[in-house]
């Protein structure tokens, strides 16, 4: 994919433009060029999606070239939770839960038609939650079901370039950033 | 004065902790939960909690027409997906007494049993990474993205694909297809042996796996606990075997069976299975006729009232669709019989008495899918 | 035993069990009273041997409740099918066979956790794939939920 | 004032001689201790963010990967992104959890590896003290890890915690034994327990040669007994992934769970450099005596060089055991130590008497 493609949605630059205080965008950026290049996910896996992520670590498409390899079983130490499958009623506690132990700053990928909305399961089902943002909030929806590992390592590189305008200043409203 | 309670003295041994494994948890492929009761650390009992990944498919399937619910099946064993469209693909076809192509019949054969290897290799990797060999998990996936080349090449899918429909295929394989199947099975008699070298003969994985988790036959039978995982138990239960359907009455494979019934045994089952199925693709792959890849259905398909029932190999057992149809489009009840959901039946019975990384082992020896035992 | 013979036997066994016509197995419409003694004898008795239950189906009916037997013998390869049902949608029970297939056991739960046939003498009948506090029966007809399912 | 690669003593000397010519004694002290703490602190961090990124690469390269390439060449500053965001990671409070205890424990992990690091020679004159008992002061404080890992699993009020950590005191504790035999099997033949002597006793042969089989053998339990001592793969029961999820430290996050994956790598590099040091003869060149070409081209080659070289051998073994091997069962693993290790062990100990009495040593 071309470098222009990957930047074709401009809105979340336009969050770094408000400009600021050279020391602190100086720390802003060393903490965001960790954090990004060190995401962590959790073993999470639900179902046929699970499979496709752990094809994305495999030798073929290898993950570990962004260094997320490290796949953390205790949530305590993951940096983002890929909710791979679909999630149902019952599972929906739990995956709060795990949200919740999760410590600070964590992210969230919904990957595969059915966490972003329920996908196949859709109608006529009574158990099914349609979308996992109903439950948890997601950072990057990755589509397809399942996705390719391609399309999930394209989702990780959209979380990282999120990650990046991370700041630690006070949050300026939308209008003020997009004036 | 005050009154001297005398609170019960609990007897330490008899004490039992439990623990709970899962939804999330490595080892449990899945979201299955198991509550386990140990002391120190042998498995005195466990119960499977299962659910958390229930979607109801066999309520949608009463609100769905039949194409459609070969998408349904696709999602339940993913791993296996041509072989649980076979399943319903021939039901249907059973119903409305419809003759399949022989192509079809050998294409599905084939695609069935590349089906197999790959999901055998899955399991090879989740198993080898259960039992703390990380590297098996690599070597698995590294071969088995040569048999999702082909599939994409030929259906453009790697895991869930919908290939069959009622009556045929979706479409013709690909030009290249029998090439790179035959492609495929030279790569792969040579890959399987480093499976043998880094896992099988390794000393550790066979102290840890032999007389481990034993199933008797009679067990194995009544826990209805078929495919590889009853096999290792001894118990007959090839579908391929005893019910032949596709062209697996024309071609020459063994039914592989072992008696000790052990993690082993299971292990072993499958692996000497990889290489049955490569025997039968070999037999199969130069004689495909020439001919239809489909029949003209009718465009809404509408099975006579009645039960149908169609008993299939899935890769990890046996699956049946049973169907009462009341002559609509949509059926009245369908319901799969999964073969992880009874294998699971098993897993309390076989765990006790051992170590929690038995249990893992054993876990990783049946095999299961958790969509599956869901549905 | 060919089905011929099959059928013989199991009308010798069970005189009211009702003959149904199916292309692919034998089937028999039995009374649930009958069910238990005729199963312990399809299991346990030489020329039958019917050890291996494949498949346990609860079916709504809209009038009635059915639950449907597949069983097959892995010593003779024949295979049989029995039916019982019940037209008491309150409070529908049947026995439990998983005394004599144990993987009834997990089978039934499902039955009564998406169907609500009761199972007498089941040792561990709970919900099984939906929560404790579920309401309602999701396999059965007359089952609505309108919060969680959408019609299409 | 001529320094050299290959002789350090007169640098030290130096740097001693300057302390005390422009302070009082007691400054001097002061200041030499706070510089040796921070060359050894430094030194620490990066052999451990190297190791982290080493055993990715190696783990990589054996699964037919090619791990970490994004972040700097090769993928060489990932470790350091991750010590960012561990660090900026926040730090669970378990409730119900003994907060001392849990908050001291991943500090005595560190510590216990930390100290044990001081003791070992990186070449002549490259040492934070060289102790007379030098061998029994690293095992006395390496073993010292294992009561911050029984604490991490006794106060985090998990139960997979617990069962991990339990594990973990059963493990140690078992294979400590066997590190201290195959130790001390070496010290019979070379007579002293200080690593400056023990390595100043190679440089006309390395133990493991000067030993005959009996050497060898000591310095293969050495290898099992201390794989198993750092609780790597396919010892690593007390995190074992697939069945505890992380073990001891399941309930640890951010910079207390970067101590405890720190504390493993070094102490991986702490028994590499004892085997590198009592074994292979540390930073001695290998000789072969009669060759005086071979043994000049040898020495030419700085200490430094073959230390790092020889450790990172070792290391590189540890690695490959990990990534090839599937884990242990606890009862297989006590097995394999009191039933096999210890015995061989013991026997061992004998025979290199009887070859040291004999005098057949080289």
């Amino acid at each position: 994919m071309k470098e222009a493609d990957f930047r074709d949605n401009e809105t979340l630059e336009l969050f770094k433009k408000s400009g600021g205080n050279i020391l602190l965008t100086t720390i802003d950026a060393i903490f965001d060029w960790g954090r990004s290049n060190s995401i962590w996910p959790l073993t999470f896996a639900t179902s046929c999606c699970g499979i496709e992520m752990m094809a994305a670590g495999a030798a073929r498409h290898d993950f570990a070239r962004f260094g997320i390899e490290v796949y953390r079983a205790s949530p305590r130490q993951a940096d983002v939770i890929v909710v791979a499958g679909t999630i149902v009623n019952k599972m929906a506690p739990v995956l709060k839960r795990l949200y919740d132990q999760m410590s600070d700053p964590k992210y969230v990928i919904a990957m595969g038609a059915c966490a972003v909305s329920g996908g196949p399961f859709f109608y006529n089902t009574y158990h099914v939650i349609r979308g996992v943002d109903h439950v948890i909030p997601v950072d990057v929806y990755v589509p397809g079901c399942p996705p390719r590992p391609e399309a999930l390592l394209y989702g990780v590189m959209q979380l990282q370039r999120k990650i990046k305008l991370e700041t630690m200043r006070s949050p300026r409203s939308t209008d003020d950033l997009l004036r | 004065m005050k009154e001297v309670v005398n609170l019960p003295v609990k007897n330490i041994e008899e004490e039992e902790y439990h623990i709970n494994m899962g939804p999330q948890h490595p080892s449990t492929h899945g979201v299955l939960r198991l509550v386990v009761s140990l002391q120190g650390e042998i498995v005195k009992s466990l119960k499977p909690h299962c659910g958390y990944i229930h979607r109801g498919i066999e309520k949608m399937c009463e609100k769905d027409t039949y194409p459609q619910i070969i998408h349904l099946t696709d999602r339940m064993d993913y791993l296996s997906a041509h072989i649980n469209n076979h399943a319903v693909c021939m039901l249907v076809e059973k119903a409305l007494e419809v003759e399949v192509p022989e192509r079809v019949k050998y294409i599905r054969t084939i695609i069935d049993e590349l089906n197999r290897i790959a999901s055998h290799q899955l399991w090879w990797c989740s198993f080898g990474m259960d039992m703390g060999g990380l590297t098996c998990f690599f070597y698995g996936l590294r071969d088995r993205e040569k048999i999702l080349d082909i599939f994409e090449e030929s259906f453009g899918s790697r895991l869930l694909h919908s290939y069959y429909t009622p009556g045929g295929l979706m479409m013709d394989i690909h030009p290249n297809f029998q090439k790179s199947v035959k492609d495929f099975i030279v790569y792969f008699r040579k890959k399987i042996k480093d499976y043998d070298d880094l896992l099988t003969g390794n000393i550790i994985m066979q102290e840890r796996t032999k007389g481990v988790g034993i199933l008797s036959k009679e067990d194995a039978v009544s826990y209805g606990v078929t495919g590889p995982s009853g096999r290792g138990s001894g118990f007959s239960c090839d579908v391929r075997k005893n019910h032949p359907y596709g062209v697996y009455d024309k071609v020459e494979f063994n039914e592989i069976l072992m008696h000790e019934g052990d993690t082993f045994a299971r292990y072993m089952v499958r692996m000497h299975e990889m290489h049955e199925s490569m025997k039968i693709i070999e037999q199969l792959i130069d004689n495909i006729p020439a001919g239809d890849y489909s029949v003209k259905m009718k465009a809404v398909l509408k099975l006579p009232a009645g039960e149908y029932f169609q008993r299939v190999e899935a890769a990890r057992g046996e699956l049946g669709v049973y169907v009462l149809s009341d002559g609509n489009k949509t059926p009245f009840r369908m319901k799969f019989r999964s073969p992880n959901f009874s294998n699971l039946s098993a897993l309390d019975h076989i765990s006790r008495g051992g170590k929690i990384a038995d249990l893992v082992a054993i876990g990783g020896s049946l095999d299961y899918v958790i969509p599956d035992i869901d549905r | 035993m060919n089905n011929e013979q099959l059928k013989e036997r199991i009308l010798g066994l069970v005189p009211d069990a009702e003959f149904q016509e199916n292309k692919q197995f034998l089937t028999f419409l039995i009374p649930p009273a009958r069910l238990h003694a005729l199963a312990q004898k399809l299991r346990d008795e030489e020329d039958l041997a019917f050890d291996f239950l494949f498949c346990l189906t609860g079916v709504d009916l809209i009038k009635q409740l059915m639950v449907i037997y597949h069983m097959e013998s892995t010593r003779h390869k024949h295979q049989l099918v029995l039916k019982v049902q019940t037209e008491d949608r309150l409070n529908p029970a049947f026995d439990t066979v998983c005394d004599l297939w144990k993987t009834a056991e997990f089978h039934e739960r499902e039955v009564y956790d998406l169907l609500g046939i009761r199972f007498n003498n089941h040792p561990d009948l709970r919900r099984i794939f939906l929560d404790e506090d579920w309401k309602g029966h999701p396999l059965r007809k007359d089952y609505t939920d309108e919060v969680n399912i959408v019609e299409l | 004032m001529n320094f050299s690669i290959y002789d350090f003593t007169s640098f030290n000397q130096w740097l001693d001689k300057l302390l005390y010519d422009n302070l009082s004694p007691f400054w001097a002290v002061v200041v030499e201790m706070t510089v040796i703490g921070l060359v050894v602190l430094l030194f620490y961090a990066l052999i451990g963010l190297f190791l982290v990124y080493a055993e990715r690469k190696v783990c990589a390269f054996m699964q037919n990967r090619v791990g970490p390439n994004r972040v700097g060449p090769y993928g060489f500053f990932q470790t350091i992104a991750d010590l960012i965001k561990l660090l900026l990671k926040e730090l669970v409070h378990i409730k119900n959890a003994d907060k001392l205890l849990f908050n001291i424990a991943p500090f005595i992990v560190i510590c216990a590896s930390f100290m044990a690091i001081a003791a070992i020679p990186f070449a002549k004159g490259l040492h934070a003290i060289d102790f007379d008992i030098g061998i029994l002061y690293v095992i006395a404080v390496s073993s010292l890890g294992v009561i911050g890992v029984l604490l991490a699993g006794w106060s985090s009020n998990n139960k997979y915690s617990l069962i991990g950590a339990m594990r973990s005191g059963a493990q140690i504790v078992s294979y400590e034994l066997s590190v201290g035999l195959s130790l001390l099997t070496i010290i019979v033949l070379a007579g002293t327990m200080q690593f400056s002597q023990i390595v100043e006793g190679q440089a006309n042969g390395w133990f493991i040669f000067k030993g005959h089989i009996p050497a060898f053998i000591a310095f293969v339990v050495f290898l099992i007994s201390s794989t198993a001592e750092t609780n790597r793969g396919p010892f690593d029961l007390a995190e074992a992934e697939s069945e505890l999820t992380a073990g001891f430290h399941t309930e640890y996050s951010g910079i207390k769970f970067a101590f405890f994956f720190l504390a493993e790598y070094m102490n991986m590099f702490i028994v590499a450099s004892i085997a590198a040091t009592v074994f292979l003869g540390g930073w001695m060149p290998f000789h072969v005596s009669g060759w005086e070409g071979f043994n000049h081209v040898m020495d030419f080659i700085p200490p430094l060089i073959w230390y790092f070289g020889k450790t990172f051998f070792v290391i590189f073994l540890m690695m490959w055991f990990k990534w090839t091997f599937p884990r242990l069962r606890i009862d297989q693993l006590l097995t394999l130590e009191w039933k096999y290790l210890l015995p061989i062990n013991l026997v061992n100990i004998l025979i290199m008497a009887f070859v040291v009495l004999m005098g057949w040593h080289f």
